[in-house]
């Protein structure tokens, strides 16, 4: 098992024949993702290099392929409009890619499309090794596993994940939840998958700076899953207050935000906070340890 | 963008929040030129984006052209006074002159993001005209709330309740419902993260009337409003999103600091991890920089310039993991980067890994640079060479 | 039973110190509606005549009252209003009298407020005789029984209701669905629910010409309820088409709405139309009978 | 209420629709004026709500003032033919001269009420140009619809996949989704029933424009836009509505027919079950009238003088059956109303029954009017007086 994408998760790319989309569509074919069609409006009826159905819209290509779950690729002017298409086609899950939507558009998509699992935006979309992988990740990096990883960054995910691996550490699923301030899917939507799903046995979790996210997911672990092996890393330890770094949610606005806080609400939940991404594997591997012997 | 209280003001009055009467004006002259033609007594506010103007000496009364004209040089003979955020204080570019409110009672009213709920929520406390993080502290229970479903949207009630809830003077409450309409309709119309009315007047003459007005923009949503263009550039950006404007990326991607390791990576939590990695060597960064997806030669050079030529940097540590950037691009552009800059070369401490990586690092190694193989490694090699350069 | 209210429903007005609001909270109270309190912004904290309480805002009556239905009396530019406030505050159930609603907000309205039955707009409401009245219906002229009535008018439905009681032929439920294009709650609904009513034996469906509600309960009592004995009464066979007569939503439009295309949607599905309103009872008496002998 | 072409065209510009450059004209002289400076063929099309325009003649090209002068001239000279809607046809008060399309392409693009899904609905064709009920029923394929979820609101998708599924040509796919949203906004800013463009022209030069406008605005929701009362007022009401203004009631409660049987009703279906018993009982309504709640003296006397003074009516039918009209205030106001009113005397038939009843009945009895008991039986003894009289 998985969270939120299988083997069989027939899926769609949204942008398909853009120059991203057309990229990353070979890249999640080369990986094995049950890939089923695109949809391009005007281009319905042409085929991808891969030989993928080509559709004018959301409704036809689930009529036609019967997809379940879509990847976004259009520029950010149109990432709300993809999604509101998607949710009316029937779409249950979508990755939103695209980096630069307007926040009160993500606000009003998010509120209106309630049941479709949306992650993202601004976000590398998610990998369940071995079986599917939706966005764009660095397929070659990943291990089949039992470490659910969730994290708001894009290429720090795939550092972390390259640790695991390199250390043994196969993954079940991976979700880059997005760098936005508002987000699809949270940390506490994540951990509650992960803790339903059986093949994950331990849970990875990089946090940043800004939001609240990481509190609440300390909360959520120390209430309903005390005894799963999870350790957290904080990105953005020496940033400034007022100035986001990079992400447009990673910023430290007066008391609000701070890696102290964060920090400290992990550790009274007893979740161990790695001071670099290369002790990750290492406290790891000891609380599995420590989980196996009791 | 944070918009100055001027353009808020301009925002609040097309929402149909009621402002005071005002005149924005750019010298002592415009000042004087303005109450030459306007008897009785105005306020003169300098138009900066920190906050204490008040306590700062930037808000001053005047009457009559003279007087008018000495209180306005007065403001903008120095700059704001600097604080941990703005370490250089801010240069007084412009005032505004307004109508002097006779004012009864001072409420505060906002709209912000709640990133955990993900809802616009209205907050609301009958202490206006004080930071709203002190009103936290010092009376929580007067702070009220308000989650608004964006699938219904704004409807009266909602101010209604919000007025009722926080106890606001009575004198408020027929006008709060459509104040609070006009600053949800602003929030969206014009893609807002923050929209603040501090203090909401309610004056003498009983008139519920914004007095300030901070409205912060989404970045992101600036594309739709090209009608802001002309404030963008007008306003006061610091010198490290200037800097990274010219650069060519993101004005939230580069920041600098004391230190001598300069510093780049592709994403910003990865380039957070590269400047904790370089703290973890023992080490002082020179700088934070995201360089972004799809780092061609181009870009790389102007990332080595920004940093060389604007930093303490002794050494360049380029830390890169493909996902959308392809370790073979990025490699080909640090090599075409470092064959075309200009600027002076200081050692590079390369880590490429991800997308492509072993056709990079054979570029790289043709073009006799050694890739270094962890993060934590280039970490401590370039903490290493910034020490012996 | 009944449907919609009953004795224990406790009941609020929205604009009860309102002219309309505090005469018909006045009827209401003396028909023995359970009547808990009222809403008037600004007059929180006062008492009606009836000795209800007075409260600023309808979430202040329901966590004072425990109030799940509301009557809605203010003027057209605050109904809306009144209804997203109800909803908010928990009401499941609001009776919408107040005529001149703009149909695109009874529109944004009725999509807005999953889970809270409205009846109306432009409607008098309803009542379960003996047990309680919401709305503006004439309590004397009900009579407790077995017949459910349902109708598109106000006036015209205690003409039915009189004759109906006169001819000792008792009411379970009576509703005025309102003579809006756009209302909350049609005539299949309120059929569905006197479908599962126990105390409902038998139906009066007063309909009038435009639209298609009449063609749809047609359809729906054909294939759910053939057997209740169900007589059914069109209003304005005599309307010239093109002009609304009276009600914005009683207008034959082309060749939609006419009395023609109702009469034989009730016939085609087994149900008696009534010539005039003063054939109903005998209609129903003799559908009752026959079913009595089956 | 129902907007002209040329109001109509108004608001489709403010919605950022795209329509023809055109003039409005009260006169052929203005006709006339206006061609004197544009060179080129012109349209010249009469401003009437009735359709029919180009075969009863009232659409002509023009080239020139004095063209243009004979040409309006001709059009305005003689009204609309009657039809059976509009059995005195309609007057031609004002000209549209408006900017020669060279159509290539007709489609048709609606947004209505569903009454039934209680949703805003698009009705798109491939075929424009003609009454959509003939499309319905030649080409009932072609036509193609979108129930759109106001909780959500329009997103360009729908306009994408209308075009799509309506199989438009290809030349309207670019500008059709922004065209649908602004006739999406259009109907909910400023308060439609029906927003139609018949047709939507592609033109040769490949612009995408709505060559027609129809507009049917909520008379409800007309109090949120006082900028329409200088048109409503413009607008050609027929005669019953403009008698019903002036008696006070609304414009839909009364209607005239051709009979002898006077009624009135509080309620629109008692006053439609009126009319009907009256049919029943073998007699021929003069009127359709529903007096509305709240039946005063004075609205009482308007009424009985509005249908004495209109039209037929040899015997009045006043049938009150009451919910929120009380039998006693009623029965005040038709004493009343008989003792003020100088108009000549016809008999009544009163039927009172409901709230307040007997106090009402005991009012009438005192005054010498005697109640009847039933509809049918007033409708009966009305139709007796009025084959009497």
């Amino acid at each position: 098992m998985s969270i939120f994408i299988d083997k069989n998760s027939k899926v769609i790319v949204q942008g398909i024949t853009g120059a991203e989309g057309s990229y990353h569509t070979d890249r999640m074919h080369r990986y094995g993702t049950n890939l089923v069609g695109g949809v391009t409006p005007g281009k319905g009826g042409q085929r991808t290099p891969q030989g993928l159905p080509v559709f004018d819209t959301v409704r036809e290509a689930v009529d036609a392929t019967g997809a379940t779950h879509t990847c976004i690729f259009v520029p950010p002017p149109f990432a709300a409009d993809a999604l509101y298409e998607a949710y009316d086609a029937g779409i249950t899950f979508a990755a939103c890619i695209t980096e630069g939507v307007p926040v009160h558009e993500t606000l009003k998509v998010v509120g209106a499309t309630p049941g479709m699992r949306i992650i993202g935006p601004n976000c590398p979309g998610l990998a369940s090794p071995g079986k599917s992988l939706v966005g764009i990740m660095p397929g070659h990096v990943f291990k089949e596993g039992r470490v659910g990883v969730v994290s708001r960054s894009g290429t720090l995910t795939y550092e972390v994940v390259d640790l695991l691996t390199r250390a043994g550490l196969g993954q079940s699923t991976c979700v880059g939840v997005g760098g936005d301030p508002v987000i699809g899917t949270n940390f506490v939507e994540c951990l509650r998958e992960f803790k339903n799903d059986p093949q994950t046995e331990a849970v990875v979790l990089c946090g940043e700076i800004g939001g609240s996210d990481e509190e609440e997911a300390a909360a959520f672990i120390a209430q309903h899953m005390p005894d799963l092996p999870i350790v957290a890393f904080i990105g953005g330890r020496n940033a400034p207050p007022g100035k986001s770094l990079g992400h447009a949610g990673a910023i430290i606005s007066g008391r609000f935000g701070t890696p102290e806080s964060k920090i400290a609400a992990f550790e009274a939940a007893g979740v161990p906070v790695a001071g670099r991404p290369s002790e990750i594997p290492g406290l790891l591997a000891e609380r599995l340890a420590a989980v196996a012997t009791r | 963008m944070n918009l100055l209280e001027f353009q808020g003001k301009e925002l609040f009055k097309r929402a149909g929040i009621p402002v005071p009467r005002s005149q924005h004006a750019l010298t002592p002259h415009d000042v004087a030129a303005f109450l030459e033609a306007q008897p009785g007594e105005w306020v003169v506010k300098a138009q900066v984006l920190m906050g204490g103007r008040g306590k700062a000496g930037k808000i001053k009364m005047a009457e009559g052209a003279a007087h008018g004209r000495s209180v306005a040089e007065e403001i903008m003979a120095s700059p704001m006074p600097p604080n941990r955020q703005n370490p250089s204080g801010e240069p007084i570019k412009s005032l505004l002159v307004e109508e002097r409110l006779e004012i009864d009672k001072e409420a505060y009213c906002a709209i912000a993001i709640d990133r955990a709920a993900r809802r616009p929520v209205f907050i609301v406390s009958r202490f206006g005209g004080m930071d709203i993080e002190d009103v936290a502290e010092h009376h929580p229970e007067s702070i009220v709330k308000f989650f608004v479903d964006t699938t219904i949207g704004y409807s009266p009630y909602i101010g209604r309740e919000l007025a009722f809830r926080a106890g606001l003077d009575p004198g408020y409450r027929k006008t709060f419902p459509a104040i609070a309409g006009g600053l949800y309709d602003l929030f969206f119309r014009y893609g807002a993260k923050l929209v603040e009315i501090n203090p909401l007047a309610l004056t003498a003459d009983g008139r519920v009337i914004a007095s300030d007005a901070k409205v912060e923009l989404d970045d992101d949503a600036l594309f739709r409003h090209s009608e802001f263009e002309a404030w963008r550039s007008a306003l006061p950006l610091d010198e490290d999103e200037l800097l990274a404007a010219g650069a060519g990326v993101g004005i939230r991607n580069f920041r600098r600091f004391p230190g001598t390791v300069g510093t780049m990576a592709n994403g910003a939590g990865l380039a957070m991890a590269t400047m904790d990695a370089v703290a973890n060597a023992g080490g002082a960064v020179a700088d934070f920089l995201d360089v972004g997806g799809g780092a061609n030669a181009q870009r790389v050079r102007n990332c080595y310039e920004l940093v060389v030529n604007n930093t303490g940097a002794k050494v360049f540590f380029i830390n890169i993991f493909g996902g959308i950037t392809r370790g073979d691009e990025v490699a080909r552009g640090i090599v075409d980067a470092m064959q075309q800059t200009a600027s002076r070369k200081i050692p590079l401490v390369i880590r490429l890994t991800g997308t492509n990586e072993e056709e990079g690092r054979r570029i790289l190694r043709e073009a006799a640079m050694t890739p270094v193989e962890t993060m934590d490694e280039g970490a401590r090699e370039a903490v290493r060479l910034s020490r012996e350069a």
